[in-house]
C-alpha cells in the first residue's frame, strides 16, 4: 500500500490554475474573436487540460502505479471508437 | 500485495459461522450463498423464459388454434386460449429479455462468478461482500418489474428484446401502455446489479489472489469470468444510458430517438448494439471458460495451449467492441461502414477457431470419461461450432441482406445461446453441485437429461436454418399469412412438437436437481479428482472458505503427469521433486 | 497485511499495488466513464451528426451563473483533496473542517443548478423542447444526480469523521470517496465546456 | 440447394445465392472436420484400462496452423463479398437508368407512388397504389424508402432484397426483376402487432401488361380497393 508516500502537491496552486483556465475558457467562448472551429478546438483543449489537472493531482494519478493508469485509460478508446463511428455515419 | 485491504484476521480463517439464519441464508454476504441464491433465481427465470417459448411455439406451430386449458390464459392476451398478435409480440420480447438478462447472464455471471472466483483463487470472500449481496437483491425488483408487465394494462413491452426505437419510444405504436416503461426500469435496476457484480469480480481477481496464484495459473474459467466482468463493466452502462434516454422519450417526450423532434432512430440501434455485441460475448465467454475446465478434467489432460486460450478470450473480447454494426447491415446504416464491420466480424472467427481447435487438442490422446458434466462440455464444443459457423453467413453482408431478420438468425441465436451457453451451464451445475450442496446429482438421470435435451434441441433449432433460407421472417405472429411460407408450415409444426419435447426433457433435470438437493448421495472429497482449490476444502466449503490460506504451486491443469502415480495434482500441492521445468 | 507475510515461501502475487477500496472505486469509475460516454456521446452525435441548426446555448442558458457554479465545484474539489491530505497527516480538526466545507460547496452547487432549472423551465425551455432541451437536461440532470449522491455520502463521511473513524491515519475511506468526488468534478468540466460554451 | 430458396427473380439474387452456397461449402467443410475429429477422439481416446492420458500441454506449430487458416479464409470471404455488397447497397452505385418508385411504409401497409407515363416522380400524372407493387421485367427500379411511423423493412424474398425503411430518412435501394409472375413483399422488421400481416403483392409484368395496368390506374375510374384493408386492426398515428 505504498501509494501515499508521495509528497502532496500544492493543491491551492492547482486550484488557482483551474480557476484561471476557467477564466480563459469564458473569455474565449464569450468574446467571439476566434472562428467557429478554432473556438471549439481551443475549448476542447482547455477542457482536457483542466480535466488532466484534476485527474493527475486531485485524483493523484500522477503518483499511482502505471498499471492502474493503463486500466483507467482503457475505456477511453472504446468511447472514442463508438462516438466517431456513429458520428461519421450520420454525418453525410 | 495480494490481499491488501482484507481486514487482518479475516484472511484465511474459515471460522464456523454463528450468524442468525437470516444473515446466513437470506441477507447473506457470503459469496457462496449469494451464488446459490442466484442459481435458484435464474433457474426460475430460465423456466419462465422456457414457458414463454412454449407459448411462442404453440402459436407458430398451430396458428390461431386455441391453447390447452383455454380458461387459464388472461382474456386480454389470449381470449379463450387463442393468442392475440399483440400478445405474441409481447411473448417474443419477454422470452428474449428473460433468457438473455435474467436467465443466462445471471446463471453465468451471477452463479459461477460468485461461487467460483473466491474459491478458485483462494480468497476468503469477495472484495466487497455487501455490494455483492446488493447485486443479488437488486435482481429481485428487476425481475419483479419485468414480470409486472404481464399484469398491467396493455401488457408487457412488445418491441423485441432489442427495443428498437421509435417503436419502443411511443406506447401508441405497440399498444403496451406501461410495458415499455417497466421494461426500461427493470433493465436499469438490472444494470445496477450487474455493475456491482462486475466491480466485485474485477477487484477480487486483481487483488485477492492467494500467494502463488499468478495470472497464468488462473483456471480458464476465472480468466473468462474476469474478461467477462470487464465487458459487462464497460458495456452495460452504455445500455443503461441508452435506456434512460429511451425512457425519457417515453415519459418526458424528449426527442432522442424520435425523428419528429429531430432525433435519430438509428442512434438507438448503434447504442444498443455497441452494448449488445459485447453482451453476447458476456453470454459465451464464461461458458467457454467452464467448458475448458470441464474438458481438461474429463479427458484427464492439461488444456491444450493454455496461453493461447487466454489470449483468445482477450482477443474475442476486444474484437467484440468493433463489430456491433453487423446487426445493422440492412438498417440504412452507411454501406461503407457495413463493409468495415463485415471484415472485423469475420475476424472474430480466428480467436474462436483457436478455442475450438484447442478443445479438440485437449481431448486428443486424453482418457475421456463420459460423466454428465463432460458430456455437456462436449456438446458445447459441437453446438457452439454450428452456431458460430452460421454467424459467418450473416457476417457476409450480401448474404445477410437475404437472411437478416429471418429464422436463420433465430437458429444462430439458439445454437450459440442454448447449444453454447446453456449446455455449458448445465455442465457447470452438474459439476459444481457437489461443492455447492455437498450432494452428488444423480448420474443416470443426468445422462438421460443430457441425451433427451441434445436430441430434441437439435430437432427444434436445426430446421430453423431451413425456415430462414426459405425467407421465414422473425417475430411474425402468423406465417400462414404469406403464400411463400405456406409450404414451410409443416416444418413449423414439427419444430413446435420437438420444442414441447425439449421442454419435457428438462423435467428429469428439475427432478434431479431438487431430489439430489435433499436425498442425493453424499459427495466425497473432490469427487471429480479436479485440481481446483475449491475441491481442497470440504463441500460445501465453510464460511471464509479456507482454514489456512492456500499457497498455489502450479497451474490448474496438471493432469496425468508422467512422473506421478495419481492422474491429478491440486493447485495447492507442490510439483513432484522430479519436475524440473515448473508448469506455468 | 498480506498472504505473503503468512507464507514467506510463496511468491506473493502482485495485484495492481493499490488497496482494494481504491481499486474498486477506480473500476467503478471506468464504468461511469462509459455511462457518461453514452449520454455525452449521444449529444455530440445528435448535435454534429444531424444537419439541423442547433440553438446557440448562450441565448438560452445563463452562462455567468453556471460559470460561478463551475467555480464552486472546483473549490469543492480542492477542499476535498485538502480533507484527504488532512486525513493522511491525521489532522482531525482539518479533516472535519475541509469535509464540512466540501459538503456545503457540493450542496450549493446542487442548489444553484436547481435554481437554474426552475428559471429555464419558466422561460419554457423544457426537456421536450427540441434536441437541445432533451440532451441538456439529461446530461446535466444526471451529473446533478451524481453530485447529490456525492453530497449525501460526503455528509455521511463527515459524520464518521466526527466519530473519529478516520483517526490514526485511516484515510482510505476519505481517499476513495474523494476519487468519486473529483470524477464528478471532472465530468462537469467537460459538460460545462461542450454544453454551455460551444 | 434450390429447393431451400424461393425461386430467385432478380438480377443479383443468383450471386447472393451462390455466395451463400460458397460459404456453405467452406463452413460445411469446417463443420465436418470439427465434428468428425471430435467423434473420432471421443471414441479413440475414451477411458480404457491401463492407458493413461498423455501429458501434452500444447503445440505452437499446430496452433499457428489453425490460427492462420481461418484468418486467411475469413479475409478471403470478406474481400470476396465486398464488391457484390457495394454494387447492391452503395447509394453512389445505383444504376442511373433505374426508374423511381416512392415507397411509404406505415403501420401496417405499403404505399407505392408510381411515376406516370412521363417516368418522372413528383409530376401531376403520378399515382398511388396500396400494397400492390407493379414492375416491368428486366427493367431496373430504384425504390425510395420512407416510413411514416416506426422502422419497417422492405423485403422481397424472391429478389433477395431487404432494406429497412426508417422514419426521418429516405433510403434508396434498387433491383431488376428477371422473371414475370406474382411475388410477395413482406415487412422484416418488427413494427408492432400487425407486423406479421404487413404484406404487399409484387407483380412482375411484361411492358405491355404494365402499360395497360398503368393506363387503368390513371383513368378516372378509381382503382378497386385491395383486399388487406379488411384486417387493419389498430393503426397508431
Ligand atoms: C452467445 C451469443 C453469441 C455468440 C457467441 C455469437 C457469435 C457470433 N455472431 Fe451472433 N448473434 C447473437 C448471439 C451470439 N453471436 C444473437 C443473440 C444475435 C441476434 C440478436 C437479435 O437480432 O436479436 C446474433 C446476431 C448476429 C448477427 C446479426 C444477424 C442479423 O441480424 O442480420 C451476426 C452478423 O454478422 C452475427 C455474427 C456472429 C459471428 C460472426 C459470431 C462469431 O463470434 C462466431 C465465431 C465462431 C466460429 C466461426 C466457429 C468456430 C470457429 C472455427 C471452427 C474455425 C473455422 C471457421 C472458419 C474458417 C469460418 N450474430
Ligand atoms: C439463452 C437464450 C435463449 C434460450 C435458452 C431460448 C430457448 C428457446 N427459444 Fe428462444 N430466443 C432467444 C433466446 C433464447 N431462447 C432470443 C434472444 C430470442 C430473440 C427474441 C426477439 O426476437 O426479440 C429468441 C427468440 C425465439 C424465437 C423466435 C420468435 C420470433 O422471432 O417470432 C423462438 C421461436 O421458436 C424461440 C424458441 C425457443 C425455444 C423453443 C426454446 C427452448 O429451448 C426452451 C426450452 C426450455 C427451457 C430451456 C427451460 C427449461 C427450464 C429449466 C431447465 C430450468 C429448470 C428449473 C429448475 C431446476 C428450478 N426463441
Ligand atoms: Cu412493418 Cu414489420
Ligand atoms: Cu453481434
Amino acid at each position: 500500500m505504498a501509494t501515499v508516500e508521495h509528497k502532496h502537491p500544492n493543491y491551492i496552486a492547482i486550484w488557482l490554475y483551474l480557476a484561471a483556465l476557467t477564466g480563459v475558457e469564458l473569455v474565449v467562448a464569450l468574446l467571439h474573436f476566434l472562428p467557429r472551429h478554432w473556438l471549439i478546438g481551443a475549448l476542447v483543449f482547455l477542457a482536457i487540460w483542466k480535466a488532466g489537472l484534476v485527474a493527475l493531482y486531485f485524483m493523484h494519478l500522477k503518483f499511482e502505479p502505471k498499471r492502474l493508469v493503463i486500466m483507467i485509460l482503457a475505456p477511453l478508446p472504446l468511447a472514442v471508437i463508438m462516438v466517431l463511428f456513429i458520428l461519421q455515419e450520420f454525418h453525410r | 500485495m495480494t490481499t491488501a485491504g482484507v481486514a487482518a484476521g479475516e484472511v484465511g480463517h474459515a471460522h464456523h459461522d454463528d450468524r442468525p439464519f437470516i444473515r446466513k441464508y437470506v441477507f447473506s454476504t457470503d459469496h457462496k450463498i449469494i451464488g446459490i441464491q442466484f442459481l435458484f433465481l435464474s433457474l426460475f427465470f430460465l423456466l419462465v423464459g422456457g414457458v414463454l417459448a412454449m407459448l411462442i411455439r404453440w402459436q407458430l406451430g398451430f396458428p390461431g388454434r386455441a391453447m390447452p386449458l383455454p380458461g387459464l390464459w388472461p382474456r386480454a392476451m389470449a381470449p379463450d386460449g387463442v393468442v392475440l398478435p399483440e400478445f405474441y409480440t409481447a411473448l417474443v420480447t419477454m422470452h428474449g429479455t428473460f433468457m438473455v438478462f435474467f436467465a443466462i447472464m445471471p446463471l453465468l455471471v451471477g452463479v459461477f462468478a460468485n461461487y467460483l472466483i473466491p474459491l478458485k483463487i483462494g480468497a476468503p470472500d469477495m472484495a466487497f461482500p455487501k455490494l455483492n449481496m446488493w447485486s443479488f437483491w437488486l435482481m429481485i425488483p428487476a425481475g419483479g418489474l419485468m414480470l409486472a408487465g404481464f399484469f398491467v394494462e396493455g401488457g408487457t413491452a412488445a418491441s423485441g428484446w432489442t427495443a428498437y426505437a421509435p417503436l419502443s419510444a411511443n406506447p401508441e405504436y405497440t399498444g403496451a401502455t406501461y410495458g415499455q416503461q417497466l421494461w426500461c426500469f427493470s433493465i436499469i435496476v438490472f444494470a445496477l446489479s450487474s455493475l456491482l457484480g462486475s466491480v466485485n469480480y474485477i477487484t477480487t481477481i486483481i487483488n485477492l489472489r492467494a500467494p502463488g496464484m499468478t495470472w497464468f495459473r488462473l483456471p480458464l474459467s476465472i480468466w473468462a469470468l474476469f474478461i467477462t466482468a470487464i465487458l459487462a463493466l464497460l458495456a452495460v452502462p452504455i445500455l443503461a444510458g441508452a435506456i434512460i434516454m429511451l425512457l425519457f422519450d417515453i415519459i418526458l417526450h424528449t426527442h432522442f430517438f424520435m425523428p419528429a423532434g429531430g432525433g435519430q432512430p438509428l442512434m438507438w440501434q448503434h447504442l444498443f448494439w455497441f452494448f449488445g455485441h459485447p453482451e453476447v460475448y458476456i453470454l459465451i465467454l464464461p461458458a467457454m471458460g467452464i467448458t475448458s475446465d470441464l474438458l481438461a478434467n474429463g479427458s484427464r489432460k492439461p488444456i491444450f495451449g493454455y496461453h493461447s486460450m487466454v489470449y483468445a478470450i482477450i482477443g474475442i473480447a476486444f474484437l467484440g467492441w468493433v463489430v456491433w454494426g453487423h446487426h445493422m447491415f440492412q438498417s440504412g446504416m452507411n454501406p461503407r461502414l457495413g463493409t468495415t464491420f463485415m471484415v472485423s466480424t469475420m475476424f472474430i472467427a480466428v480467436p474462436s477457431a483457436i478455442k475450438v481447435f484447442n478443445w479438440l487438442g485437449t481431448m486428443w490422446k486424453g482418457s475421456i470419461t463420459f460423466t454428465t458434466p463432460m458430456l455437456n462440455a462436449i456438446a458445447f464444443v459441437a453446438m457452439f461450432t454450428i452456431g458460430g459457423l452460421s454467424g459467418i453467413f450473416m457476417a457476409a453482408t450480401p448474404v445477410d441482406m437475404y437472411i437478416h431478420d429471418t429464422y436463420f438468425i433465430v437458429a444462430h441465436i439458439h445454437y450459440v445461446l442454448f447449444g453454447g451457453s446453456l449446455f455449458a451451464i448445465f455442465g457447470g451445475i452438474y459439476f459444481w453441485f457437489p461443492s455447492m450442496f455437498g450432494k452428488m446429482m444423480n448420474e443416470k438421470l443426468g445422462k438421460i437429461h443430457f441425451a433427451l435435451t441434445f436430441i430434441t434441441y437439435n430437432l427444434v433449432f436445426f430446421p430453423m436454418h431451413i425456415l430462414g433460407i426459405g425467407g421465414h421472417m422473425r417475430r411474425i405472429y402468423d406465417p400462414s399469412q404469406y403464400a411463400f411460407l405456406k409450404p414451410l408450415q409443416p416444418l413449423n409444426t414439427f419444430i413446435s412438437v420437438s420444442a414441447f419435447a425439449l421442454f419435457v426433457s428438462q423435467l428429469p433435470f428439475m427432478w434431479n436437481f431438487f431430489h439430489s438437493l435433499f436425498w442425493g448421495k453424499k459427495a466425497e472429497m473432490n469427487p471429480w479428482h479436479d485440481n481446483g482449490l475449491e475441491w481442497t476444502v470440504q463441500s460445501p466449503p465453510p464460511h471464509g472458505n479456507f482454514a489456512v490460506t492456500p499457497t498455489v504451486y502450479h497451474g490448474p491443469y496438471e493432469y496425468s503427469r508422467p512422473d506421478m502415480e495419481a492422474d491429478f495434482l491440486p493447485q495447492n500441492q507442490p510439483l513432484p521433486a522430479s519436475a524440473h521445468a515448473a508448469a506455468h | 497485511m498480506s498472504h505473503a507475510a503468512t507464507h514467506p515461501a510463496a511468491p506473493a502475487e502482485e495485484g495492481l499495488g493499490v488497496y482494494t477500496q481504491k481499486l474498486g472505486m477506480w473500476v467503478f469509475l471506468c464504468s461511469e466513464i462509459m455511462f457518461f460516454t453514452a449520454l455525452i456521446g449521444s449529444y455530440i452525435i445528435l448535435r454534429w451528426g444531424s444537419s439541423e441548426s442547433w440553438p446557440v446555448p448562450q441565448q438560452t442558458l445563463n452562462i455567468p451563473v453556471t460559470a460561478f457554479n463551475t467555480f464552486v465545484l472546483i473549490c469543492s474539489s480542492v477542499s476535498m483533496v485538502k480533507a484527504y491530505a488532512a486525513a493522511v497527516h491525521d489532522d482531525q480538526a482539518g479533516l472535519k473542517r475541509w469535509l464540512i466545507l466540501t459538503v456545503l460547496l457540493g450542496a450549493s452547487f446542487v442548489g444553484v443548478q436547481a435554481y437554474e432549472y426552475t428559471h429555464l423551465i419558466e422561460k419554457g425551455f423544457t426537456p421536450s423542447s427540441g434536441l437541445f432541451g432533451s440532451t441538456f437536461y439529461t446530461m446535466t440532470g444526471f451529473h446533478g444526480f451524481h453530485v447529490s449522491c456525492g453530497v449525501i455520502s460526503m455528509a455521511w463521511c463527515t459524520m464518521r469523521a466526527f466519530q473519529g473513524k478516520y483517526a490514526g491515519g485511516k484515510f482510505h475511506g476519505i481517499e476513495t470517496i474523494g476519487l468519486y468526488w473529483h470524477f464528478v468534478d471532472l465530468v462537469w468540466i467537460i459538460l460545462f465546456t461542450i454544453v454551455y460554451l460551444f | 440447394m434450390h429447393w431451400w430458396f424461393p425461386t430467385n427473380a432478380s438480377s443479383y439474387g443468383g450471386e447472393i445465392d451462390s455466395l451463400f452456397v460458397l460459404i456453405l461449402y467452406i463452413t460445411g467443410t469446417v463443420f465436418v472436420v470439427v465434428e468428425v475429429t471430435l467423434l473420432v477422439f471421443l471414441f479413440r481416446y475414451r477411458k480404457q484400462e491401463g492407458r493413461k492420458a498423455s501429458y501434452i500441454e500444447g503445440s505452437t506449430r499446430a496452433e499457428i496452423i489453425w490460427t492462420t487458416i481461418p484468418a486467411v479464409v475469413c479475409a478471403f470471404l470478406g474481400i470476396f463479398s465486398q464488391p457484390l455488397w457495394s454494387r447492391i447497397k452503395d447509394p453512389a452505385r445505383i444504376p442511373a437508368d433505374a426508374s423511381p418508385i416512392d415507397v411509404m411504409a406505415k403501420q401496417f401497409e405499403w404505399h407505392f407512388t408510381y411515376p406516370g407515363p412521363d417516368g418522372q416522380l413528383g409530376t401531376a400524372d403520378d399515382f398511388e397504389k396500396r400494397n400492390e407493387l407493379h414492375v416491368v421485367v428486366h427493367r431496373k427500379y430504384q425504390v425510395r424508402l420512407q416510413s411514416e411511423d416506426v422502422i419497417h423493412s422492405f423485403f422481397i424474398p424472391a429478389f433477395r432484397l431487404k432494406q429497412d425503411a426508417v422514419p426521418g430518412m429516405q433510403i434508396h435501394a434498387w433491383f431488376e426483376p428477371t422473371i414475370t409472375g406474382e411475388y410477395e413483399l413482406g415487412c422484416a422488421e418488427l413494427c408492432g402487432l400487425g407486423h406479421y400481416r404487413m404484406r404487399s403483392r409484387v407483380f412482375v409484368q411484361t411492358a405491355e401488361e404494365f402499360a395497360a395496368w398503368q393506363a387503368a390506374q390513371i383513368a378516372p375510374a378509381a382503382p378497386a380497393p385491395t383486399d388487406s384493408t379488411a384486417n387493419t386492426r389498430r393503426t397508431a398515428r
